[in-house]
């Protein structure tokens, strides 16, 4: 999709930045690289979280495994916020900060059809029904609410300076968020426990998983798979690339700009009620504000895999969510930090800041597409 | 507005001018001239504890009403209401601990009836955001308005910070039924906490007692030597967490691993695996929904933490959470809430205060604290009628520093929580506190009543266990 | 004869069409709890509850965009638009009743909370659903006709109508205010207000020419105010009966009695009927005048505004001082951020992040906590400049890194970093140092000398913040008004091109985020002051969005406009963390932030006082369209 | 010695070669224009002198010393300017802004001295005006008067051209690269630019490199003329010389370039 154009790296001489660039790289290496391994021979210095786990008084081997597995499953979801970032990104250039509350919306919403299916005995006798329908439920309730901004807000916004619909949309996010409140209350929505079939672990190649972590991380890769197809080989999503491409031509060439636009929402809006399910079905409680940081975190996601990458806000997603899971015990432990796990957040977010200063186009981003030329 | 104070006001202005100044650097008659006329106001800077306040309103030739005290009064005219208020955390996530408790003050009112044939009022209810923010706006905006006695509230213990020295200032009381930093009374040593005023007193527990009393049930009781504990980065789970932490460690246990989540966190199984590394038998989590509820959740799926002893505190006990059938076999520490038996001052029993808030507000309460405003609520106005002057045609003539004085020295009195007693700094609560088990997700009601350890404040200021019910 | 028959079919598809919309309104202020959650606080007793206003203001609305929304040339005849009104009021009645009858029908507060048995009375007027679904439809008509009527009537009228129904919400609104100005004011202030007032007025009248003059004169006048304003502080003007007659107790705070908003109502309505001839006069005369005459009248009446705001401090009381102070701290913040993204175009979303390492910084040098390990107990006056250099350090810590990101991958890396700064503070790591979950108390007050401001002081604190806030509007002034600014400005509008120009974006930059963090630092710094004890709770996300709210809401690269924004944002609807003067909506706050910020973003994107330059910028065809002929120009390119 | 010197020159950019092996120098006051077809890599040219982007190898000598590498606001410094094809004046800027930023390297003056209005900062603001005032004079009275505090946005096309030219001129540039300075204008408009950049060198000593489509202007102002084609020199020489080249036609006619 969309290349970010990015001013060229230049080759400049050495200057403050670059020095203190390569001082935060260079720190950074070695922070994680000694955070992991320690300093062998020297007592009283950092362990390094490898060591410990070795010397077995650390966190054990089945602990990493399960750190990495719910750390995958986050990110799964993460991913799929991602792509609505990413989506929006590509094809209008400005981020969408209500897409968290997208999310939210699915997630809160069909809390009530999970509800009632419970209630009914549904949820337990046809597990796949009442999910899938769940999952439905929330799909449309959160490309209905995806699109109606668009169509309310950010349509009339078109073209003007960047920082409008940025502020737009953070204003949408209050909006949303609060009405959402003011309708279903502030209380915390406990949606119903797994359905039976997928309580306790099953074994996928010799790793235990728990069931409904598997769940969420198969149905995010299978959506993934089903929206590349989509994108790659329908007529709508070569439309969509197209304006991602120059919108202009794109319209010149016949293609409904609108229409296509308003597409682009609803299928970040689907990818969005779809999280939101697998979110509940992970975490059991959703209210107005569960929208919040997940929004944040899939917009770093985004920017991490490289916004206005498809690809790269799943990769982006799965990364972030593994090193908020796994890099505070691997890294931080080791150098004997307190509390570590507290500072999760700052361990994704200096990631962010650590892929942008390695590669400033995310992991994925391309590189940039050939200058303008004489 | 005493002459003085408005000097100061002056100075200030002339601070301004002198910044500005300063800034321009061409422009200078105007503060040598307003700094000539304050050249002599520098002389009360020195901090006074008693409030200087005056009284508020004017006064009546006759001797009534009688002469107002260092802290002023005030006259309420025949008919007139009797002003309180609350400020207490009514938005967004402590709304379920600030909602409940104003209900206490409101079932408080209703039974307390009229003070000396006044109403009550108790105007617009104020938010404490349980942000010291919150804390000082609302109390400012008591404080202006005219002839508020007395306040119920704070929530938090981080808005009453700044509200006490506002509410000081202008000469009314403070008391709460959920502050229970230590720093806002005392240590229990005969010491004052750093952040204690003498208009501000409590009836609920001060943290130091629950977190010694949980570590000791886990200790003795449960026999738990190593402990992780886990708290939210408020200061109340903080706090918390930290003197269980102290007692725990004196008791001859360790702590293996004492770290925090967030608020808002979901996904429980970093920190949860962090604390797996320690090798605990038990954790403490003494923290809030929903991430308590995420917590005992996700514990099982750790390995390392299969048959560790989880162990909650107040923050939980709310029937939400206690119908989550993984709160089975845990353990919470919170106030003493085996009030069923006790009779408040005016004889209403907590059953049936309960059963009425149950008809009241449609749904249980959502946390403890509502008994201890209630009971907070009750002692003010008891405290407002005894020190009231009745004037001869049905005024009421209140003197805030007596106000203050009567309620420091309230004795054996008659609440649903207990039997309360001031002590000199301003703690009243009866500080029992008690660990309970839930046993049945399918009666939340029974796990918290099933109570299976109590202990209260010594003479000393040190834990005393207390026998059951 | 059907009166509708001169509108077009147009007029009355959008009639409906307008109507519908109130009918939603109706459903949404009812559903998301405004009506029950405002229903206690009366603004006028017994007729008129805050809850209500909500209502009648939508079928006002709705009857006035229904009536508006004939053409002109449509030969709509006032009784038309009436009509028309009257149509959308109608239909926004019958959708209205539609949701009452189901409400009232099934019971939906298991799924919406907010539809409780006390809406459905209130919304019944309690008596029964027929009264409900009469009220809705017949109040629907009767609003939806008066809402157009008064489209229909002379400007004059009609501001003069809404104007002083205004004023009755205002007054009856601020009862806690209001009650003590009146209260407490005493003679000294008043007759200084008077002087100043009077003698700036003579002044102006007739010497408005002579910039000497009227200073000199100015200044002399205030002089004597503020030695009146203290030697006859103590003299209390007595006016507290007119509190005592206006507002009547009830439950849910006090409310304005009829017969006193029947007073407000016409003398608000006389004064605009009288006065307007005069003030179109005086409106003529100023717009007759040469611009360098009317710099100078304005250079006069900005003297006037300064020399009557100072004493404004000793009148308003204590709520509205510390409301006041509040605002200037978001103000002082938003200065900064003014700096940062207004003029150098970095749109920074950790903002706060400056503001935590001012407050902190200072809380750490000063508390005198014994609980604390490392407390050098520092003053305020000694602390400032760590504050002011820890805030350099930061902005260095957080610039470098992203110089050379643009838009977006700066958006989300600074609000990373404004993340990062809360939990570190937050943290166990370094909770030797910031205390932690449990914060720093027992931070002392300023000593300046002569005088000490404490936290609870309202009054004092506000003249120190005022002072900072005027020392960091000069400042940003003085900055946009040269060679630094203007470079600013160049690298905002084409960062390559300014670089071309000989711009150094490194320091260019460097410089923006530094001088932006030092001014929100200080803000930091008074706010731990203030409240005597911080928490990392203060400082989340949420501040930062504030703050660029509010000055994208004011005008950005406008100093007037952050001012105004700081003023609507803060002031009237309350911050993040603090409830504004419209306090009983602090349940609703946030989401009257996000409808003003679409609404403002859709409708006014360059903000209620925006700066010329942005004016233009967000509304460049019209102004080219006023300028010069279509075909002649092509438009700058974006980007 | 020339003033611009470039030596063996390359660029690519992800395998599409731009520059190849590019030599071409200029001399003091000089006036040399560069011509070739689109996607010569002409603009790519300037870009490299001017420090937007970085050769992959060879020289660029600026009064004998090498300036690779050196950053664009460097290079103003040392008095290298530019114009750009696409015309990128600051559009939000009013016409005297935009030309008193151009002489933001040839000031000094800080925020401190900003702040507190230091008597040499009044004298330095009063200078930079004065000198914009002058520079756009140089376009008669185009660019002058009550245009002066117009948004450059609300100048015509040429108008905003000239700008561009006064702000180049501004930086008091040793050399000025112009980059198409008479795209989108017509013939009369064209012959006054001309005149325009004669007058550069003539009244200013400004060395000037122009990129040129228009034939007319090349032959009305160069003293030499080089022509690039798929970032390689092809031909040099007056332009006489050139546009008998061989090579030159071939360029042109082989892949006519799109009129513009």
């Amino acid at each position: 999709m969309k290349l970010l154009k990015l001013p060229q790296q230049r080759k400049r001489r050495f200057g403050f930045v670059d020095s203190f660039l390569w001082a935060v790289r260079i720190g950074a290496l070695v922070f994680v690289v000694v955070g992991i391994f320690g300093i062998p021979g020297v007592a009283g210095g950092p362990e390094g979280s490898l060591f410990k786990t070795l010397s077995g008084e650390g966190v054990s081997g089945e602990a990493w495994r399960d750190l990495f597995i719910s750390g995958l499953a986050q990110g799964s979801m993460y991913g799929m916020i991602a792509l609505g970032y990413s989506l929006v990104y590509g094809v209008l250039g400005f981020i969408n900060f209500a897409h968290g509350e997208v999310f939210m919306s699915g997630a809160l919403v069909s809390f009530f059809a999970a509800d009632a299916f419970a209630t009914a005995g549904i949820w337990e006798s046809q597990p796949v029904l009442a999910l899938g329908f769940t999952i439905l439920v929330a799909m449309a309730t959160s490309t209905i609410v995806a699109v109606l901004t668009e169509r309310i807000a950010y349509r009339r916004l078109r073209g003007s300076p960047r920082l409008i619909p940025l502020i737009t949309s953070i204003g949408m996010s209050f909006f949303i968020r609060y009405t959402f409140r003011g309708l279903f209350g502030d209380s915390f929505k406990t949606y119903p426990a797994a359905p039976g079939v997928l309580e306790g672990r099953a074994t996928i190649f010799g790793v235990e998983i728990l069931k409904t972590q598997l769940t969420v991380i198969v149905v995010t890769a299978v959506s993934m798979v089903v929206l590349y197809q989509f994108v790659a080989r329908t007529r709508m999503g070569r439309a969509m690339r197209a304006i991602a491409e120059d919108r202009e031509i794109a319209a010149l060439m016949g293609v409904n700009v609108d229409r296509v636009i308003s597409l682009t929402f609803a299928v970040g809006g689907a990818m969005a009620g779809i999280a939101g399910v697998l979110w509940a079905l992970l975490f059991r409680q959703v209210h107005f504000l569960t929208g919040f940081l997940p929004g944040i975190k899939g917009f770093t996601a985004a920017v991490v895999g490289g916004i206005g990458n498809m690809a790269g806000a799943y990769v982006g997603g799965l990364a972030i969510g593994l090193v908020e899971s796994v890099g505070p015990l691997l890294v931080l432990d080791g150098w004997g930090i307190p509390a570590v796990s507290q500072l999760k957040d700052v361990v994704a977010f200096s990631a962010l800041v650590l892929v942008l200063i390695y590669r400033p186009t995310g992991l994925l981003g391309e590189r940039l597409s050939v200058e303008e030329r004489g | 507005m005493s002459k003085k104070m408005k000097f100061r006001h002056l100075g200030v202005l002339v601070l301004v001018f002198a910044l500005i100044a300063a800034a321009c650097g061409d422009d200078d008659t105007a503060d040598t001239t307003t700094a000539a006329t304050t050249a002599d106001t520098t002389a009360d800077t020195t901090a006074d504890t008693t409030a200087d306040t005056t009284a508020d309103t004017t006064m009546a030739p006759m001797a009534f009403p009688p002469e107002a005290g260092a802290w002023g009064g005030v006259l309420i005219a025949a008919g007139a209401p009797v002003e309180i208020r609350t400020l207490q955390a009514i938005s967004e996530s402590v709304a379920f601990l600030g909602v409940d408790q104003n209900r206490g003050t409101e079932l408080a009112l209703e039974d307390f009836g009229d003070v000396l044939g006044h109403p009550v009022n108790l105007g617009t209810a104020e938010d404490d955001l349980c942000l010291g923010e919150g804390g000082a706006s609302g109390a400012t905006a008591i404080a202006a308005q005219e002839g508020v006695l007395g306040v119920i509230g704070t929530t938090c213990s981080g808005a009453a910070f700044p509200a006490i020295p506002i509410f000081h200032a202008a000469g009314i009381v403070l008391i709460s039924g959920s502050n229970t930093n230590a720093t806002l009374t005392s240590d229990f040593q005969g010491n004052a906490g750093e952040n204690w005023m003498n208009n501000y007193l409590r009836t609920a527990h001060n943290d130091l007692i629950q977190g010694a009393a949980a570590a000791i049930f886990a200790y003795d009781n449960l026999g738990l030597r190593k402990m992780g504990t886990i708290h939210d980065g408020d200061p109340y789970t903080s706090g918390l967490a930290g003197s269980f932490g102290l007692t725990f460690t004196e008791l001859g246990g360790e702590i293996v691993v004492a770290t925090s989540v967030a608020k808002e966190d979901t996904n429980m199984v970093p920190v949860l695996t962090e604390i797996a590394a320690g090798e605990p038998d038990g954790i403490y989590f003494p923290i809030f929904q929903p991430a308590g509820d995420f917590i005992v959740q996700q514990v099982g799926g750790i390995s390392g933490l299969e048959d560790v002893q989880m162990y909650g505190a107040d923050g939980l006990i709310t029937p939400d959470h206690f119908s989550l059938p993984e709160t089975e076999g845990v353990y919470y520490s919170g106030p003493d809430l085996g009030f069923d038996a006790n009779a408040g001052f005016t004889g209403e029993t907590y059953t049936n205060l309960v059963a009425r808030y149950e008809a009241a507000y449609g749904e249980l309460p959502t946390a403890a604290f509502h008994a201890h405003t209630y009971d907070a609520t009750m002692m003010l106005l008891f405290a407002i009628e005894s020190v009231a002057v009745e004037g001869p045609d049905g005024e009421l003539w209140v003197d805030r520093l007596a106000l203050r004085d009567f309620l420091y020295n309230i004795s054996d009195f008659a609440g649903v929580t207990g039997t309360l007693t001031c002590d000199e700094f301003g703690d009243c609560g009866g500080n029992v506190v008690s660990v309970i088990l839930n046993l049945d997700s399918d009666d939340p009601q029974a796990g918290i009543g099933n109570v299976v350890f109590r202990a209260g404040k010594g003479a000393g200021g040190e834990v005393v266990i207390l026998p059951l019910g | 004869m059907n009166p509708l028959a001169a509108t077009s079919q147009d007029s009355v598809r959008s009639a409906v069409k307008v109507g519908l919309l109130g009918g939603l309104g109706y459903i949404f202020v009812s559903a998301v709890g405004m009506v029950e959650g405002l229903g206690e606080k009366n603004v006028i007793d017994p007729i008129l509850s805050l809850g209500y206003l909500m209502l009648i203001w939508v079928g006002l609305w709705a009857g006035h965009r229904a009536g508006a929304g004939a053409l002109p040339g449509d030969g709509v005849s006032v009784v038309g638009r009436v009509w028309l009104g009257i149509v959308a009021g109608v239909t926004g009645g019958l959708l209205a009743s539609a949701f009452l009858i189901w409400i009232n029908t099934f019971v939906v507060r298991e799924v919406f909370t907010n539809i409780s048995p006390a809406l459905i009375e209130l919304l019944n007027l309690r008596q029964g659903l027929g009264t409900g679904v009469a009220v809705a439809i017949g109040g629907g008509a009767l609003l939806g006709g008066a809402g157009a009527a008064i489209g229909t009537l002379t400007p004059l009228m009609r501001r003069a109508l809404t104007g002083s129904f205004l004023w009755v919400l205002i007054v009856g609104f601020l009862e806690v205010i209001l009650s003590q100005i009146f209260r407490e004011i005493d003679l000294g202030v008043f007759l200084a207000f008077l002087i100043v007032g009077v003698t700036s007025w003579i002044l102006l009248r007739n010497f408005g020419d002579s910039q000497r003059v009227l200073l000199g004169g100015l200044l002399a006048a205030f002089v004597v105010g503020v030695l009146v304003s203290q030697a006859l502080s103590e003299v209390n003007l007595g006016l507290r009966f007119i509190p005592d007659f206006a507002y009547i107790n009830r439950v849910g705070g006090r409310a304005l009695t009829l017969s006193a908003a029947a007073i407000v109502f016409l003398v608000a309505f006389a004064a605009t009927v009288l006065f307007d001839g005069r003030r179109r006069a005086m409106r003529a005369r100023l717009a007759a005048l040469e611009p360098a005459e009317r710099q100078k009248w304005a250079f006069g009446l900005v003297g006037v505004f300064v020399g009557l705001g100072v004493f404004l401090p000793m009148i308003l009381g204590s709520v509205v001082n510390e409301l006041l102070s509040t605002t200037g701290l978001f103000l002082l913040m938003g200065l900064g951020l003014n700096i940062v993204i207004g003029y150098a175009g970095l749109l920074d979303l950790g903002y706060v992040a400056f503001f935590a390492v001012g407050a902190y910084t200072m809380a750490i040098l000063t508390s005198t906590s014994t609980a604390r390990n490392w407390a050098p107990e520092l003053s305020f006056w000694e602390a400032l400049p760590f504050v002011v250099l820890a805030a350099v350090v930061a902005g260095i810590l957080v610039g470098t890194p992203v110089i050379r990101m643009r838009g977006d991958y700066l958006a989300i890396v600074t609000l990373g970093f404004g993340e990062i700064a809360r939990i570190l503070f937050l943290s166990e790591w370094f909770s030797g140092v910031t205390g932690g979950a449990l914060g720093v108390t027992k931070i002392p007050p300023i000593e300046l000398g002569f005088y000490t401001v404490k936290g609870t002081d309202t009054q004092a604190v506000l003249y120190l913040v005022l002072a900072f806030v005027a020392l960091a509007a000069f400042v940003s002034y003085r900055l946009q008004d040269s060679r630094i600014g203007r470079s600013w400005m160049a690298m905002r509008e084409d960062e390559e091109v300014a670089e071309t120009m000989g711009v150094n974006i490194v320091k260019a930059k460097l410089l923006a985020f530094v001088m932006g963090a030092i001014l929100a630092g200080v803000g930091g710094a008074l706010f731990a002051v203030k409240f005597g004890t911080i928490f990392p709770a203060s400082f989340s996300i949420i501040v930062s969005i504030t703050v660029l709210v509010l000055i994208i809401v004011g005008g950005m690269g406008n100093i007037p406009g952050v001012a105004v924004g700081a003023l609507v944002m803060i002031g009237i609807l309350g911050g993040s963390n603090s409830s504004g003067l419209l306090r009983e909506f602090a349940e609703f706050k946030l989401l009257i932030y996000g409808a003003l910020m679409l609404y403002m973003m859709l409708n006014r994107p360059e903000g209620l006082l925006p700066s010329k330059r942005l004016a233009r910028e967000l509304h460049q065809e019209e102004a080219v369209q006023d300028a010069w002929l279509q075909g002649e120009i092509e438009q700058g390119e974006e980007d | 010695m020339s003033l611009l010197k470039i030596v063996r020159l390359h660029k690519d950019f992800g395998g599409v070669i731009a520059i190849n092996a590019l030599d071409f120098h200029v001399d003091e006051g000089e006036i040399v224009s560069v011509i070739g077809p689109n996607g010569a890599g002409k603009t790519t040219v300037f870009n490299l002198i001017t420090g937007m982007q970085a050769p992959d190898s060879g020289e660029i000598l600026f009064e004998g010393e090498t300036i690779i590498g050196l950053t664009p606001d460097v290079l103003t410094g040392r008095g290298i300017a530019r114009t750009f094809q696409n015309v990128r004046v600051f559009a939000n800027m009013t016409v005297l802004e935009n030309v008193m930023v151009a002489q933001h390297c040839r000031t000094s003056k800080g925020a401190v001295s900003a702040i507190f209005r230091t008597a040499g900062f009044r004298r330095e603001e009063e200078e930079i005006r004065e000198r914009a005032a002058e520079v756009l004079s140089f376009f008669g009275t185009r660019l002058v008067g009550y245009r002066f505090d117009q948004p450059a946005f609300m100048l015509s096309y040429a108008n905003r051209r000239r700008l561009e030219v006064a702000r180049a001129i501004a930086t008091q540039p040793k050399v000025v690269l112009l980059d198409e300075p008479t795209a989108g204008m017509n013939p009369s408009e064209t012959r006054e630019m001309t005149e325009l950049i004669g007058r550069l060198r003539d009244d200013r000593g400004i060395t000037v490199v122009v990129i040129e489509h228009e034939m007319k202007v090349v032959r009305d102002v160069s003293d030499r003329v080089v022509v690039l084609d798929h970032g390689e020199q092809i031909a040099e020489g007056s332009y006489e010389e050139v546009t008998s080249d061989e090579n030159v036609i071939e360029a042109y006619l082989g892949r006519p370039a799109r009129a513009h």
